[in-house]
């Protein structure tokens, strides 16, 4: 049988596979996005599954429906529905009341440390830093208590 | 599409309005360290030394190249180490004038796959040709390794620097 | 054992074009919602998934297959990618065939999607990758290379001329202005395809199918479901598949006899004998126009040597004998690798159904199938449907 | 009696470890397959009629990463192909391939090389949606993190319930021959380890290992004829949740309760809790397995089951006898074969220094990892 036996006759073979990506966000994400700079949050809905979609889709993940119904999502409506501190940071799963999914984002650091169902708002960039991206929510405060 | 079928979905963005809609740029440089194994390492060490090994299987009597640990014809380990020799012909070639992102070439390359002599017949691997024309390729010509300095050869593929006729 | 009859009853296509808005999500939803009202059901009466798709490098994500899953009518249900490089989008049909004919599901939906746009600065660059890194990365290797190498071969085994291949091309991209997904139909002559810039001697421009996005889906379901739904079932008639070694530089690649094993697998299952004579009418896999003739004689549908003549005659014309690639193939319709070998699913099925409209092909048409290659020149699925 | 279609007739693992310098993959599943094939008593080159191989991409290297299967498992010229997924799956495409006729003999490899991938995290950061959930500069175990929490709160087992998963599995993986992270360890060793993604440590998250599996599967027939031990694959369902990580339901394993669900139809299983003598499953990370002991209805408070001692090999349901992916290591795609294998071997009585006393029915279950809610559940049985 053939095997290696000595420490210097082993060889690994380096490389790198260098990879670049340019993704559109969709039909659903290009609408969102395009709102979502101007400081609003939509999500679409699918009135015979009772199923609002955040970030939304143009077909219903249920019925198969195509969606063209949109509604707003308050910016200010949001709940943490679980945390993690990663990186020195705290990213959060924010939900909306009433609607099935959520948005990912920063949770900023307040007095007291965060909760799972603790009210909260999403905070915009600077109109004139959005670029069309989710990033364009700087950050998740804590409204009231 | 089905005659039954009036409307066809789908959006091409042209490439005048590319920049109309929102595209998210990302890049990912993934590294790999592959472990060459008890067949490739020796293969490779042997590169180095300028020469070019190959495994042997007993019950089917084959010569393998690249070499292999296993024969996948008769499902067992093979047997041993067998020198093969640095010249060949050529089982095929062609000549490209694109490089690996479609991107136009200065100067053709020539390329091959080259059956190395001593391993089974019609053995080989791919390898680039050199000194050599356009129009003196031709299937089934013979060829021999160049090889790089020794102090230049660092066990790999390219410690031959090409093929040329002879 | 039971093993049940399987059949097919809807199909849909998006269109094929360079560059699209859809994230693969909503292509592959296209697809299935096409499918799905082309069979006339819901997606509450599928009760499984098959998903197939290429290399992720394309996409640009990571399991592509659970990405894709909602888009592809996977959610809340038992979901599956299967991948054999180019040769995915004729073996997903396959897949779902298992599914039904094992009796794990009555109805499964199968969908190939392919966005091959969002890899910069080229689709190509994801083919170096697929190259040994030994032996071949190091040597800036592309894909285009090993094809020409192929058909250089091909050729100097036979003593076939650029020009007899080239007729490939020109039948196709004309097939092609027929269907209305297609990318790149035209009307091109012989001369066209030899004066068409060089890429990879003998490989020219006008010889390859351009990359693209697009997906393509078809249901199947069981033959009592089928019943319900069609007073004429097409019948899954056989299922083949098969894979050479990896080590491709050890063959000879003047002739694919990996399909050669996959084509006579499927004819086994189908009862075909003599498959010249029992196809009527075939959607064999065109990335290069070469390959078409070469996929010809691995499906014993020409002796080896023969496609190029048959090609000539005008026996694989639409008004031929034996009608290949009505569709416009790969080169007129275009190559998102999965979902390309779908499409020609799709046309079979529509061949079969008179669905087809100013492609449908003169003869009658009661036997018809589809064919896709992929992997290191050493995989090929087949896909043959019959009309009882 | 359970149904008795399809069975494994063959079992073969290659060695294990953190590293396998001298070996590259495809010896790595050659010394898999042979074993297996010398296992089931056949000669792959003439008995087997369909390969079916589980792997992905960017953990291979190689795009299209199926065409570099065949020569090292004896597939060159035979009807191979490649799912994208963990090897049950390949485990239920084998069983449908018996039942749809395909072959009467099917091999299933998976395995893992990642000492060869030094881009892990990059790789597992490509899984998530490019425009919403990848989330540059923080590591893409942040679902993990998102996910135990959310279970904790919604099951009221403890972050010591769940450290207490990996002291058994690692305690485990003792006696396993295959135990490349065993370890004997305290709770607050786990507790004070790093921490990944609060409140997931370090300590809770099983490791890198190499390894390829190789398993043999066969119609009844074929069975009884090649093994005196089949070992019957009595039920099997896999199933996806969402794939969005806005849209999980992160407090429970929905993938698992929905595929237990048909393969425990399929295989006549009503009190899972009681009607299994043991469990091998999905223990990515240490709240996984509490996750998925519940969600297979094995127990139903799954912290305070493991924490009292009644998962360990001399419990009333023994999970992870054989130390799991927290002692064995993670295999990625093979994670799930490996289950297989350890389970195979107790239910013939070959376990060695692990076999417990009751070893005739069992379910192996398996998750495809971050950012998936996908899964297989498989009833296995020696009779």
């Amino acid at each position: 049988m053939e095997r290696i036996t000595e420490g210097d006759q082993i060889r690994r073979w380096n490389d790198h596979i260098p990879l670049q990506w340019k993704y559109t966000a969709g039909v659903a994400g290009e609408r969102f996005l395009q709102l979502l700079k101007q400081g609003k949050i939509q999500a679409s809905v699918c009135r015979s599954c009772n199923k609002t979609y955040l970030p939304p889709k143009i077909f219903c993940k249920e019925c198969f429906a195509q969606l063209s119904e949109w509604r707003d999502v308050p910016s200010d409506s949001g709940y943490v529905y679980s945390f993690t501190a990663v990186n020195g940071e705290i990213i959060a799963l924010v939900k909306f009341d009433g609607v099935d999914g959520g948005l990912l984002g920063r949770l900023r650091k307040g007095r007291e440390g965060p909760r799972i169902g603790i009210k909260v708002k999403a905070v915009f960039r600077r109109k004139e830093d959005r670029k069309g991206a989710l990033s364009d929510i700087e950050y998740f405060e804590r409204t009231g208590v | 599409m089905s005659e039954r079928v009036k409307f066809f979905p789908g959006r091409e963005i042209r490439s005048r309005s590319i920049d109309e809609v929102l595209a998210s740029e990302y890049a990912a440089d993934l590294k790999y360290s592959w472990a060459s194994g008890a067949a490739m390492s020796r293969f490779l060490i042997e590169l180095k030394n300028g020469r070019i090994i190959a495994r042997k299987c007993n019950k089917c009597k084959r010569i393998l190249l690249p070499p292999r640990i296993f024969c996948e014809d008769c499902f067992r380990e093979t047997d041993g180490w067998f020198y093969v020799k640095d010249t060949g012909t050529v089982n095929t070639y062609s000549i490209s004038y694109v490089a690996a992102d479609a991107s136009r070439l200065k100067e053709p390359l020539f390329v091959a796959v080259i059956n190395i002599e001593g391993a089974t017949e019609g053995m080989g691997f791919l390898h680039l040709l050199g000194e050599v024309s356009e129009k003196e390729l031709k299937v089934g010509m013979r060829v021999g390794a160049v090889w790089k300095p020794e102090a230049e050869r660092i066990g790999s593929i390219l410690d031959i620097r090409y093929f040329k006729p002879i | 054992m039971m093993v049940r009859k399987v059949c097919v009853i809807g199909a849909g296509l998006t269109l094929f074009r360079r560059r699209m808005l859809e994230t693969g999500k909503e292509l592959s939803f296209e697809a299935c919602r096409m499918a799905l009202d082309s069979a006339g059901i819901q997606r509450k009466e599928v009760d499984s998934v098959v998903m197939g798709s290429a290399p992720d490098a394309f996409d640009g994500v990571h399991m592509k297959g659970e990405y894709l899953l909602d888009g592809a009518g996977g959610y809340k249900r038992p979901y599956s990618r299967v991948y054999v490089g180019g040769a995915t989008g004729v073996y997903v049909p396959v897949s779902a065939w298992w599914h039904v004919a094992s009796g794990m599901s009555d109805v499964c939906l199968a969908v190939a999607e392919e966005k091959m746009s969002p890899l910069q600065p080229h689709p190509q660059y994801a083919f170096w990758s697929i190259f040994d890194h030994h032996m071949e990365r190091p040597l800036g290797v592309t894909l285009l290379w090993i094809f020409a190498l192929e058909m250089r071969r091909y050729m100097a085994v036979h003593g076939i001329k650029e020009e007899e291949i080239a007729q490939v091309s020109v039948k196709n991209k004309h097939n092609a202005i027929d269907h209305p997904c297609a990318q790149l139909p035209a009307e091109i002559t012989v001369e066209d395809v030899m004066k068409s810039e060089p890429m990879v001697w003998p490989v020219k421009r006008l010889d390859v199918s351009p990359p693209s996005d697009g997906a393509g889906a078809v249901i199947l379901c069981s033959e009592e479901f089928a019943k319900k739904m069609t007073k004429e079932p097409i019948y899954v008639a056989g299922c083949g598949w098969n894979i050479d070694s990896t080590y491709w530089t050890n063959r000879d690649l003047y002739y694919p006899q990996y399909l050669e094993n996959a084509a006579k697998m499927a004819y086994k299952q189908a009862g075909i004998a003599n498959p010249r004579k029992e196809i009527d009418v075939a959607e064999v896999y065109d990335p290069f126009d070469y390959k078409e003739l070469h996929h010809m004689e691995g499906l014993q549908l020409a002796k080896k040597g023969e496609a190029p003549k048959l090609t000539t005659a005008g026996v694989t014309q639409r008004n031929g004998e034996l009608p290949i690639n009505p569709s416009g193939g790969l080169l007129g319709v275009g190559n998102p690798i999965a979902a390309a070998g779908m499409m020609k699913v799709c046309e079979i099925y529509f061949q079969l159904t008179h669905q087809a409209g100013k492609r449908q092909v003169k003869k009658e048409v009661h036997t018809g199938l589809a064919q896709a290659w992929g992997d290191l020149m050493q995989y090929s699925s087949v896909f043959v449907m019959r009309r009882r | 009696m359970p149904k008795q279609d399809v069975a494994i007739v063959g079992i073969g693992a290659s060695r294990f470890d953190s590293i396998t310098a001298g070996l590259s993959y495809k010896e790595l599943m050659f010394e898999a397959a042979i074993r297996a094939y010398a296992d089931a008593g056949i000669d792959v080159r003439y008995d087997v009629g369909s390969f079916i191989c589980c792997a992905e991409d960017f953990w291979e290297g190689n795009s299209i990463s199926d065409e570099y299967m065949p020569d090292q498992i004896g597939a060159k010229l035979r009807p191979l192909f490649t799912v994208s997924g963990d090897g049950l799956l390949g485990l239920a495409h084998a069983y449908m391939h018996v039942m749809a006729g395909v072959s009467d003999l099917v091999v299933v490899e998976s395995h893992s090389k990642l000492s060869d991938v030094a881009s892990k995290e990059k790789i597992e950061e490509l899984g998530y949606d490019p425009t919403f959930a990848r989330l540059p500069g923080i590591d893409p175990r942040y679902l993990a993190g998102l996910e135990m929490r959310r279970y904790m709160e919604e099951s009221g087992s403890t972050h010591e319930d769940c450290a207490a998963v990996a002291v058994k599995n690692k305690r485990n993986a003792l006696k396993n021959p295959r135990g490349v992270y065993a370890e004997s360890l305290a709770l607050g060793d786990v507790l004070d380890s790093e921490e990944i993604a609060s409140p997931l440590t370090k300590g809770e998250m099983s490791q890198p290992a190499d390894g390829s599996i190789v398993v043999a599967v066969a119609s009844a027939k074929k069975a009884r004829k090649l093994s005196d031990k089949p070992v019957w694959l009595s039920g099997i369902s896999w199933f996806s949740d969402a794939p969005n990580v806005e849209e999980m339901d992160l407090g429970q394993a929905l993938y698992a309760s929905n595929s237990s669900r048909k393969a425990y139809s399929m295989a006549g299983i009503t009190k899972p809790a009681t009607q299994f003598d043991f469990a091998e499953i999905d223990d990515t990370y240490a709240y996984k397995e509490l996750q998925h002991i519940e969600s297979l209805g094995l127990a139903k408070r799954a912290g305070k089951f493991v924490s009292s001692g009644r998962a360990n090999p001399d419990g009333a349901m023994p999970v992870n006898v054989s130390g799991g992916s927290l002692g064995t290591g993670h295999l990625v795609e093979a994670s799930a074969l490996a289950r297989v294998y350890e389970a195979v071997l107790q239910l013939r009585g070959e376990a060695g220094p692990m076999q417990i006393s009751s070893h005739k029915k069992c379910v192996v279950q398996s998750w495809r990892g971050i950012p998936t809610q996908s899964g297989v559940t498989a009833v296995l049985s020696s009779r």
